[in-house]
Parts: structure tokens; sequence; C-alpha cells
């Protein structure tokens, strides 16, 4: 067994894994709030990092200025989207919510590539491509780079669940209808969980966006981003973290360990069954919090 | 509110329904012949289809400029079938009740649920760079044109091409990247008998579709220390593939891939660092092709172009122009042999199966399609990026046909026996 | 109006619980029957196979769907898989010798054991984390069916449909084609009305609503789930049979992906959960709405000189697909089924409007 | 399999004891719902089941119908052990329940939740439903009998076709009773069927449970609040309070407990009311 290899593929997956993490953060703020699942997160990032480029390319803006504007306009997106979509679906069954999102993942997909042009974008955000070599060790700057700026999002917004709007939100992740009770607007609650969404989304396309460059297939960040959100339990932050790092090894190892052996690309398969095995294990996943039903 | 919504929605019926119509209307005029080129503008194929439709209209528009052939326009629709079978079955029976003779969907899927059709109504099918590789059995497919080498070519002229290059590829080591589907599995078989040939070692990494994460893939092939890698994608992957192996401080000169890659690849890897990737040209690529120069003339110039005009010369535009002008001297070689048509399927057929040594001005290199060889000869040359453009380095050739044939026949003769 | 109620009085159970008990119902659905018999004669190549076959199909594959998330309430996003489970066992078998009627069956049987395996992560979790289970296990079931020669049939990964006959008669040419998928349509719709009026419908219903009332009432929703698994995904395999057979003639893994589930979700939703009706009115919408909307772009193109890029052209299907799943769950989540019956509604009592309900 | 468990069971009730609950405990987390509680229900007798809320009494409920199967203790029903069997088989054992907020289900008609109750005697599946016209239609139309039977009987006959959502509270608790009463149950448990009703509504209900009892031979345990009720028609109550018995025996006896009235008012209320009352009930 090559042990460099192996730690080569885990330093790489760890990172990889936190910058799916960031995706991933979407779909539990978003379901801490509101209880669903966010199926166009994905769709999502792919957004932000159209708009990321839509605004340092073709409107000639630098980078750095790109990316604080793409921030601003997708939380307004996503803000927008809730009030105007989501929130006339409080009252239907879950899988109607669910759906939605779906519809309106199917929606950008096309909306995107239509007016901003299929073919792939390159999104330079400055990171050099040449290999950095740590002993022997070759660590991917991209991957590095995009994963310490995923873990810090991901504190960030730990912290923020500390502060008085996180407050607020977490009354609200609670009991909606005890916190409307006491004053709390929910709505504007789940409306600003929405744009922290998108945003955070914007960053993950961003860092995606400059590493594999921008096109539709962004939106496919979803079904690792679910896997994430499942592991760590859908309503916990740190375990994005934690289940982020477990997904992101996984797959990489996977690729290394697996793929010779079975002849064929794993990679998609270990989200798939990580979602499977925890839901018929451990639904609620690692961090998670199990909710008892009434009757 | 209840009766808005439902005028809306029937005077939105009533719309669809008026669409469906004129295209019934167009049946009725005489002196056309019928393209269809449902091809795939939205799903998997969208990093080619708009270059190459673009190049196969212009070259179309060209030719009727210049009055048509034998008298007759040439009428393409173009519709999208989004790699969606349905779609695409809809849109081939429409235009095959208006008299389409043939069809061009740039689709493996797509191509391959319509091989029993085609070869039931006798429609012919272009199949270029797509489709089954085994449809280079004339015999056994009649109607189905790949008019191009197939993959099984292009990894033979590859692997022709490494062993020119160091002379001999015994105990050299070979990584095979590629995308895990059977687009990517194709050349397999090839490299396999290859190596048993030459005496390479052969590695292979297959990636999940459609490749956009590749990140654990190419420490390994670094690691394995090749002395050369070919990676086999598409779109996305081919960027990703490159982007990731400079990443990891693999020599690029010693990267190749197949006919797929393009300039707008280059530009979203970075054109300087890709410097020196190594792919296979079916043809003359860029501005200084006759027919190329032709299109700039009399289409573009006047405004007719069916899409930017940047993108004229472009790798996958000129793939739309070389194979449009094969098909289009198919037509030509039937008014040959039968003036008065009637055009039908079989009458291009014919015309398609007489073409002879055919160059279109030196854009391609000469190709001849019997009934027995519908690849055309399988010709091709490799190029190399230069930071500005693909320049050629070898000159056409061809290489291990009897290797290739030999995995045809064995395709062919197995559809030839369960599939009818 | 012709569409009346009034006067209609019944005497028995059995008359009361008919599938349509008005006789304007019945007679409409005779004269849709009887259409749909003559359509080979009565319509050009194109519209029957282009359009026709393709509908009675997906919708098929939607009621069978529909019974599992309409009427059952379990969510499956991978019906897909189930699907080209079916697809594959029984073109595999018909090429093994097999007679069609039986291929059929054992695809049916193949995917119902596939969706047991599905179902059983519906005895587990529900709503929202049986949605992502499913959708798991469609990725699943799709890499073992391009990974496993086997199955996929080698390196070329397609499989071509060898002729066939079904109890005895060869289907060759549109019209025998046509014949057979329109004959599982009709089974398949029969069996969908009646499950409705039937101890098995209210059963899956009660499950459906409240799961705990459904136990206490007697109702085993352990077994039930199951067997609503089981139901559909049979439906599933014998369509998925009968889409290679009919209609594809040569099958790849590609054809069952991710997005064949979700084309079905979508045909559920914006035909209305629940409603037969409503899965042929989805399926119809779905399948067709990017079809026309390509040809009236196409057209306006053409003949009002409208300049639209290519790639913006080529993506207004998706944008409208997506649209439309999410135009239909704003504004009428029961579906096209809802809308119909709001006008079958207005015509019954007019002109008394203050009749309706 | 119904009829062999009937026959055991008329064997085993020489004693007339339709169930008998010994110890049972049950807690959730951290909260001891139910303390080492005994209850029994005898034969053709209403049995109250009262206390403040929390007390335990639904937590009891879903213990015997075997909801949350108990911790410590054991229940018998007509005589057989079910500690731990899963709901739909204590519901074939010829038990039948509503639920305190209505457990009706939505989007079927008042007919269909009706015909649900005969679920019992059914035999559902999906070939019945494909060969409806040989197999179905009977069993459909002999079970329709049975539903409109307690449709006359709960006289809710203009509301057969009604969409149960639509209808109002009062009517809705009643079709939930008709839905259990149609599966011919030996032993019915109300959960709070009168919250929520005024007078006149509270009577009928009353009547029905009654009736239930004298014409079809059904024993049944009720929880309540109202007292009045409570006093009227049971033979016997059970008062709990933090899921322990406080005071048992009749009604009337039972809630003038001291016990009773100081968890139902709190320590001085009560002192009060006693007070008031002459030191004595």
């Amino acid at each position: 067994m090559d042990w460099l290899l192996l730690a080569e593929l885990g330093i790489n997956g760890i990172f990889v894994g936190l910058m799916y993490g960031l995706v991933a953060l979407g779909i539990v703020l978003i379901y801490k709030t509101s209880g669903l699942a966010n199926l166009a997160q994905g769709a999502l990032a792919m957004t932000g990092a159209y708009a990321a480029w839509a605004i340092s390319v073709p409107l000639g803006l630098p980078i750095w200025l790109a990316i604080p504007l793409a921030l601003v306009a997708m939380f307004c997106f996503g803000a927008i989207t809730e009030r105007l979509a989501l929130r006339r679906m409080i009252g239907q069954p879950v899988i109607m919510a669910i759906m939605l999102t779906l519809g309106i993942e199917i929606m950008l997909r096309g909306l995107l590539p239509g007016f901003a042009g299929a073919a792939v974008k390159r999104l330079d955000i400055g990171i050099p491509v040449t290999p950095l070599f740590v002993g022997d060790l070759l660590l991917n700057r991209a991957t590095l780079i995009g994963g310490t700026v995923s873990f810090a999002m991901i504190l960030l917004s730990l912290l923020l669940f500390n502060s008085r709007l996180g407050v607020v939100m977490r009354a609200v992740s609670d009991d909606q209808t005890a916190s409307w009770a006491v004053g709390i607007r929910v709505e504007r609650a789940i409306a600003i969980s929405w744009g922290l969404a998108a945003a955070s989304a914007t960053v993950a396309g961003v860092i995606w966006g400059a590493t594999q460059g921008v096109d539709w297939s962004l939106s496919l960040l979803l079904i690792k981003a679910l896997a994430i959100a499942i592991l760590g339990g859908l309503d916990s932050i740190p375990g994005v973290l934690i289940a982020g790092v477990i997904v992101g090894v996984a797959e990489s190892v996977a690729t290394g360990i697996l793929d010779p052996l079975v002849g064929g690309g794993t990679r998609d398969i270990v989200a798939s069954v990580i979602i499977l095995l925890t839901l018929l294990l451990k639904p609620h996943g690692l961090f998670g919090r199990e909710h008892i039903e009434r009757i | 509110m209840q009766i808005d919504r439902r005028n809306m929605l029937a005077g939105m019926g009533a719309a669809a329904l008026a669409s469906q119509v004129p295209v019934r209307v167009a049946f009725g005029q005489d002196k056309t012949i019928r393209f269809l080129l449902t091809q795939d503008f939205t799903r998997v194929y969208t990093f080619v289809t708009a270059e190459y439709s673009q190049g196969q209209r212009d070259y179309i528009s060209l030719i009727n400029e210049r009055g048509g052939i034998g008298g007759h326009k040439i009428v393409a629709e173009v519709s999208d079938h989004g790699n969606d079978l349905p779609r695409a079955i809809e849109s081939y029976e429409r235009a095959k009740a208006q008299g389409m003779v043939l069809v061009d969907p740039l689709s493996t899927p797509v191509a391959r649920a319509l091989v029993t059709r085609v070869l039931a109504d006798k429609v012919n099918m272009i199949t270029a760079f797509s489709g089954r590789s085994d449809a280079a059995d004339g015999s056994v497919f009649p109607y189905i044109f790949p008019l191009s080498p197939n993959y099984w070519t292009q990894m033979g002229l590859l692997i022709d091409y490494f062993r020119q290059t160091d002379g001999n590829l015994k105990g050299k080591k070979i990584c095979f990247v590629h995308i895990d589907t059977p687009f990517g599995k194709e050349p397999l078989p090839i490299l396999e008998a290859l190596r048993d040939k030459l005496g390479y070692e052969l590695q292979t990494f297959p990636y999940t579709p459609p490749g956009n994460d590749q990140s654990a893939i190419w420490p390994q092939v670094r690691r394995a220390r090749p002395d050369w890698v070919v990676f086999w994608g598409a779109g996305v992957g081919q960027t990703v593939a490159l982007t990731e192996a400079i990443r990891n401080g693999i020599r690029m000169d010693r990267m190749s891939s197949s006919v797929w890659l393009s300039e707008s690849d280059m530009d979203v890897v970075g054109r300087e660092q890709a410097k020196g990737v190594l792919k296979i040209d079916p043809c003359v690529l860029g501005r200084e092709a006759k027919p190329i120069q032709a299109i700039l003339d009399t289409v573009v110039k006047p405004g007719k172009g069916a899409g930017p005009e940047n993108k004229v010369g472009t790798v996958y535009y000129s793939y739309g122009v070389m194979i449009t002008a094969l098909i289009l001297e198919g037509v030509r070689k039937a008014f040959e042999i039968a003036p008065n048509g009637p055009i039908s399927g079989p009458w291009l057929n014919a015309g398609l199966h007489a073409i002879k040594d055919f160059t279109a001005d030196g854009m391609i290199p000469a190709t001849t399609i019997t009934t027995a060889d519908h690849q055309g000869g399988g010709k091709g040359r490799i190029s190399r990026w230069d930071g500005g453009k693909f320049t050629p380095i070898t000159d056409w050739y061809s290489a291990n046909q009897d290797v290739v044939w030999a995995e045809v026949k064995k395709y062919s003769s197995e559809f030839a026996k369960t599939g009818k | 109006m012709f569409y009346r109620r009034a006067g209609i009085r019944f005497t028995r159970y059995r008359d009361e619980r008919q599938i349509w008990p008005l006789p304007l119902d019945r007679r409409l659905m005779l004269l849709v029957l009887l259409l749909a018999l003559a359509a080979p004669y009565l319509l050009d190549r194109l519209y029957l196979v282009g359009y026709l076959l393709p509908w009675l199909i997906w919708a098929t594959a939607a009621l069978g769907l529909n019974l599992l998330m309409g009427t059952a309430g379990q969510v499956h996003l991978g019906y897909g898989a189930v699907i080209g489970m079916g697809a594959y066992g029984s073109v595999h078998l018909v090429r093994a010798g097999a007679p069609l009627e039986l291929a059929m069956l054992a695809g049916g049987l193949i995917s119902a054991a596939v969706g047991i395996v599905f179902g059983a992560a519906a005895l587990r979790v529900k709503g929202l984390y049986l949605a992502m289970a499913t959708l798991a296990m469609q990725y699943i079931v799709d890499f073992v069916i391009s990974h496993v020669p086997f199955i996929s049939g080698g390196s070329q990964a397609t499989i071509t449909v060898p002729p066939v006959r079904f109890l005895g008669i060869p289907i060759v040419g549109d019209a025998a084609v046509y014949y057979m998928a329109l004959g599982v349509c009709i089974v398949v719709t029969l069996f969908m009305l009646n499950v409705r009026r039937t101890a098995f419908g209210r059963a899956l219903a009660a499950v459906r609503e409240k799961d705990y009332a459904a136990e206490v009432i007697g109702v085993d929703t352990f077994r039930f789930k199951l067997l609503a698994f089981w139901v559909s995904s049979f439906i599933g395999g014998v369509v998925g049979s009968v889409l290679a057979v009919c209609y594809l003639r040569s099958i790849s893994p590609d054809q069952f992906h991710i997005e064949l589930s979700i084309q079905l979700v979508a045909m559920v939703i914006v035909g209305g959960m629940g409603s037969v009706l409503g899965s042929f009115f989805g399926a119809a919408l779905i399948l067709f709405a990017p079809i026309v909307l390509n040809n009236l772009i196409g057209f306006m193109a053409d003949s009002m000189d409208m300049q639209i890029s290519t790639d913006l052209r080529a993506h207004v299907p998706l944008m409208l697909y997506g649209g439309l799943i999410v135009g239909f769950l704003l504004w009428e989540p029961l579906g096209l089924a809802k809308i119909y019956n709001n006008m079958r509604n207005y015509f019954l009592v007019w002109p008394f409007r203050h009749a309706q309900r | 399999m119904r009829d062999q468990n009937a026959k055991q069971n008329d064997a085993m009730r020489s004693d007339g004891r339709i169930l008998e609950c010994r110890g049972i405990e049950r807690s959730f987390g951290g909260l001891k719902a139910l303390k080492s509680v005994d209850i029994h229900v005898d034969r053709g007798e209403i049995f109250g089941l009262v206390g403040p809320n929390g007390s335990g009494k639904t937590t009891m409920v879903n213990v015997v119908t075997g909801f949350y199967p108990p911790n410590a203790g054991s229940v018998q029903l007509f005589g057989q052990d079910i500690t731990g069997m899963k709901p739909n088989r204590v519901a074939r054992m010829g038990v039948a329940r509503t639920f305190q907020n209505l457990a009706l289900f939505r989007g079927m008609s008042v007919l269909d939740n009706i015909l649900l109750g005969r679920h019992v005697h059914m035999k559902p599946g999906a070939l019945p439903s494909l060969f409806y016209w040989l197999w179905g239609a009977r069993e459909e139309i002999a079970h329709r009998r049975a539903a409109e039977d307690i449709i006359d009987f709960m006289q809710l006959q203009d509301i057969r076709d009604e969409p149960v959502e639509v209808i109002p509270m009062g009517l809705q608790k009643r079709v939930e009773l008709a839905r259990a009463l149609v599966a011919e149950p030996r032993f019915l448990i109300l959960d709070e069927p009168m919250a929520g009703m005024n007078q006149e509504e509270k009577e009928y209900i009353a009547r029905f449970i009654l009736d239930a009892r004298d014409e079809r031979n059904v024993s049944i345990l009720l929880i309540e609040h109202h007292m009045d009720v409570v006093t009227a028609i049971c033979d016997r109550i059970v008062v709990l309070s933090y899921g322990e018995i406080i005071a048992q025996g009749e009604p009337k006896a039972a809630i003038a407990d001291p016990q009773v009235i100081t968890a139902y008012l709190g320590e001085r209320a009560a002192a009060r009311v006693l007070q008031a009352n002459g030191g004595a009930p």
C-alpha cells in the first residue's frame, strides 16, 4: 500500500470535503429555520458563480469587488426567492415545498446558461496553479485555499448563531408558532436564512468555479452537499464540518482504493451510499436532534 | 381571476397549436433537400453543439448562396433534443413526415436509440465523433455514417504517434484518464490490444461524469509517473483534467486527448499554462482553409452568419463545416448518379457511398466512403497547442487500422447476429 | 346544459360506486376509448409514434408513481431506476428467448423486488428523509446498471431489442406497438380507478394521511407501505418493458437516469397528486411542452426574423420545465386535474353558479 | 385467525375482565409519565379515566393500544397477554379508539372514513382492485351495508358524501366515533370525545356512548374532563395525577376525594373548597 498516496488523498479529501461543506451549510441554514431541504442549493452555487463571473468579466470590474457585489446580489436573490415562492408553501405538505425547490433548480439551470452562454467560463481569482510540495507530498493550492476559506465561513456562521440574530433564528428553528407568539418575525428570519444560504452558496460557487470553471455542472454539488447535511444532521452546523471532512476523505480514498477494484468511478456513489446508510442506521445524522411525534 | 387564468391557458394552448401548423405547410415546397440537425444544446454536449451547429449552418448557407445543389436548396431544421429520447424521436418522426433524408443527432445515446429506426426507415444518419464506433462497418449499418475517424481510430493514431516519438513503447507507461461512461470506456479494447502488441504498460483511471471534480485522480496519475497521459472526456471534464494535471505538475507535452479539445477549453485552463498539450485533428482548423474563407466572404460578411463572428474557424466550428462538406459532397454525387431524384434516403445513400478522394479544397484529408468503410479511411493528424492555436505537428496519416477493424467487425457482427 | 347531475338517483350501492356515476362521463370515456382504438387509422404516423405512443407510456409510468406518491403518500425520487430494472430484466429475458408476456411479468417482478428495497427505507424514514433515501438509491441503481456488464451488455452498453411476439402476435409496425402500449395503459388505468374505490386504496390513503390512526383501525402500516412500493414498482417494471420494446427498441443505462425520475415526479405533481386523469394531463404537459415550445420558438425565429441566440433558444425548454413545476406548486398545487374539475363543476351546475361546491 | 382468537377469548373471559393492566411504567427521557399503574375494565362497564392535564391518561391509553410499549408491567386484554403487541394487532383483537385531537383522514369523504373502520373485517390487496368486477365488488358492497347501519345509528345520513375536513368539529367527533363503532369492537377507548363541545352536543355523544354499550355490547374506557358527564355515565373511575392513581371507585365519591381536588385545583384552592364543604366531601 502506498501510504504517501493515501496521505495525499486524505489531505486532499479534507479540503475538498470542507468545500462541499460550504454548499451543505446553506442546506442546514434553511432547514434550521424552515424545516425543509433546499434542493436548489447546487443551483444557487451555480448562480453565485455566474454572478461573480458576470460582474468581473463582461462588466469588467476587478475580482475583489466582484465577489462582494455578487454576495450582496445573491443574498437579495435568496431572500426574494423565499418571499415570492417558498412563503406561499407554508401549510402545504413538505414534499410540495421540496419539489418547489427542485423546480427552482431546473429553472436556474435553464436561465443562466441560456442568458450567459453554455460554454465553460473561466473565473480567475488569482490562485497560482504551480504545484506546492511539502516534502514529497503534493498539495493542491486551489483546494487548500478553497477548503480554508470554507472552514472560515462555516466557523463564521457558527459565531453568527450565537449573536442576537442567531438567537432569533434558533428560536424559530425550535418552535415557529411559539416564536411567532413572542413577537419574533418568523418570516423575516426564514428570509434571512435563505439570503445567508444563497450568500454561502455564492462563496462555494466562486471557489468551485475557480477550480473547475463556471458552467451548469456546478449544480451537481447538490448531491455531495446533501450527503454532508444528512450525515451531519440536517440542523447541525458543527455537523457540516465533521461530515464534510468525512465525506471528502471517503470520496477521495474511495477513488484511490475502490476505483481500481471496481473498474469505475465510485466517487458519486460514495455520497449516495453515505446518504442511504445514514438514513437507515441513524436517520437524524451524527449531530441532528430527534423529533418525537406526539399522538 | 379563475377565468383569467383559464383564458391565459387557452391562449397559450392556441399559440402552441399555431406553432405546429406552419411546419406542415412548409411540406408543400419542392426543390428542397431536408436535413434534420436535432442536437443537444442544453444538457450534456453543450460545450460543442453551438459551435458545431454554427459551422454546419454557415456551410449550408454558403452552398445555398451559391444556388444550392442541382437547383435544390438545402433546408436544415435545427432543433434541440436535450439528449432526451422522446424529444429526439418526436423531432425525427416530424422531420421524416416532411421528407427529411438525413439526420445528425450529434449525441451518442440518441444515435444509439435511432439506429434501429433509421435502418428500417432508410434515412441516413450522421454519427460524426459520436454514436457506435462499429458503425464504421457499412455492410452492417448501411445508413449510418460516422464520416470521421471513430474513437478506436483516434486512439490508434495517438498510440502510433507515441511510438513514432519514443521509437519504441516497450516498457513505457501510458495512463488513460477517462470519463466513466460508455464513451469514455470505448477506447479500452484498442488500448489493450495494442498493449499486447507493443508491450507498453497501461493504467486506467475512470472519473465520474461529468468530471467536474477530479482532484483525487491526478495525484495518482502523478505517482504512476507515466510516459504519456491520454485524457478522454468532454466539456467540463476536459478542462478540469488539464487544470488538475497542471496543478500536479504533469508535463503538458506528454498529454493528449481525442478530438474533443478546443480553444475555449484552453481559455478556461489558461492559454499559457496549457501550452504543449496534444490533440487529434480530423481536419484543418482555423480560418485559412478555403471553405472557411468562402464562408467569411459570402455568408459572414453580409451578416448572414448563424452565430457570433469570432467563433468562425474554431475547432468545433471547423468540425461542423467538415462534416457538412462531406454530406453535401454526397448530395452532389447523388445528383451525378440520379439527376432527377426522386430525393429520398436511398437516393442520398447512393451519393454518400460514391464520395471519392474528397478533400473539401484541402480542408480534410482525402476521404473515400465505400459500402464497407463508412469511416472514410481513418486519417487524422496530431496537433499541439502553442498558446494561441493548435498547430499540426504531423501529416495526415492512418495507423493501426487492422486492430481497429478487428474490433469493428467483432461488434458489428454481433449486432448483425442479435440486433436484427 | 347537456352536463347535468340533477335527476340521477341510484338504488343500488353498486351503481353508486361506479367509476363514472354520471352518464355523460361514461359516454365521454367511451368516446375517448374509441378514438384511442381508432388512432392508428386516423392519425398521421408522426402523431401516432411521436406523440400518442410516448404519451401513453409515460402516463402509465406516471400512474404507477402516482399510486405511491398520490395515494400512499410515499415520496419516490428513484422511479426511473425501478423502470430501468424492469426494462433490463425483460429485454434480457426476451433476448434469451422468453416470450414477451412472460418477460413483461418477470420484468415487473424484478422491479418489484428492487422496489421493496426502496420501500425498506420508507419503513425507517418518511417525508424529506425518504426523498433523500430514494434519491440516493436512484444513483446506486444507476451505478450498478452501468457497471455490471452482465446487465448493461458490455462495453458498447447498448442492448437492442429483438423482434418479439405478444401472445403469439408479432409486435411489428407502428399499430401493433401502439396497441400493445394502449393495452397496458388501459389495464393500469382501470386498476388505478378501482384502487380508489376499494379497501386497498382506502388503507393506502389512511397510511398517507395519519399512519398512527391507520394502525389503530387495524391497518398494518408496515405491510401496506411495502405493498404500495411493491405494486407501484411492479407497474414500473411492466412499463419499463413496454418502454423498451415498443418505444426505445434499444436500451442503454443513461435512459433511466435521475432525469427520468424527476420528469415522472413532475408529471405527477403538475397533473395532480392522486388523480388518475391528472397523470395523463401531467404526462402530456411535461412531455410535450418542451417540444411544442421548441417548435414555437423555431417558428418565431424563422418567420418573424427574431434574433434569438442559440444558447437562449436552446435553454428555453429547461426554463419552462422548471417554471411549470414552480408555477403549478404555487398557484394550483392540485394540478391540472383540479383545473379540469373546476371547469367540469362549472358546467355541471350551469347556469346555477351558486350551487357549485 | 380472528375467529380463533375470539373463541379463545370467550373461553378465558370467565372472570369478565376485558382489560387488566398491572404495574405499568413508562417514561420519556427523564420524565416518568406512568408510575406503576394498575387498572382494569370489567365487561359491559363504562370505565372513566380522569385526571388533570399531563397526568398520563393518554399515555396509559397509548400503552394499552400498543403505541408505547410499557417499560415495565403487563397488559392483558380479554385474558390474553398483549404487552408490546403492535397497534394494528391490538385493533384486530377487537379494540377501537378515538383520539383526543381527531384523527380522521383528510381528503376522504365521511363514508370512506367510516368504511375504513371495516378494515379489520376485509381482505384488502392489489388483486381485488385489479379484478374489481370479479372479486372486489361483492366484498365492498357487503361492508357498505354495515357502514350504512352505523351511519343510521349515528345519524350522519346527510353528510355521508361530504369531505371530512369541511364538516364542523362536533360532527367530526361523531364521525370518528362511528368509524370506531363500525369495526364492531368489543372494547372501545374514547379519548376526550366531548372536548370543545357545547351542552347539547355533549348530551348527544353521551347518548351514543350509552346506546353503544347497551345495544352493541361494547365495554368502554372513557377519558373525559367534563365531570358532569363522567359522573352521569361512568360506572367506575380511576383518577390519575403525575402518573399515579390517587383515587378510584364510584365516580361521585372518587372525585370528591381531597387528593383529587388538590390535584385539580392546587393546594390553596382545594383547602378553600374543602372548607366551604365543611371539612368533609
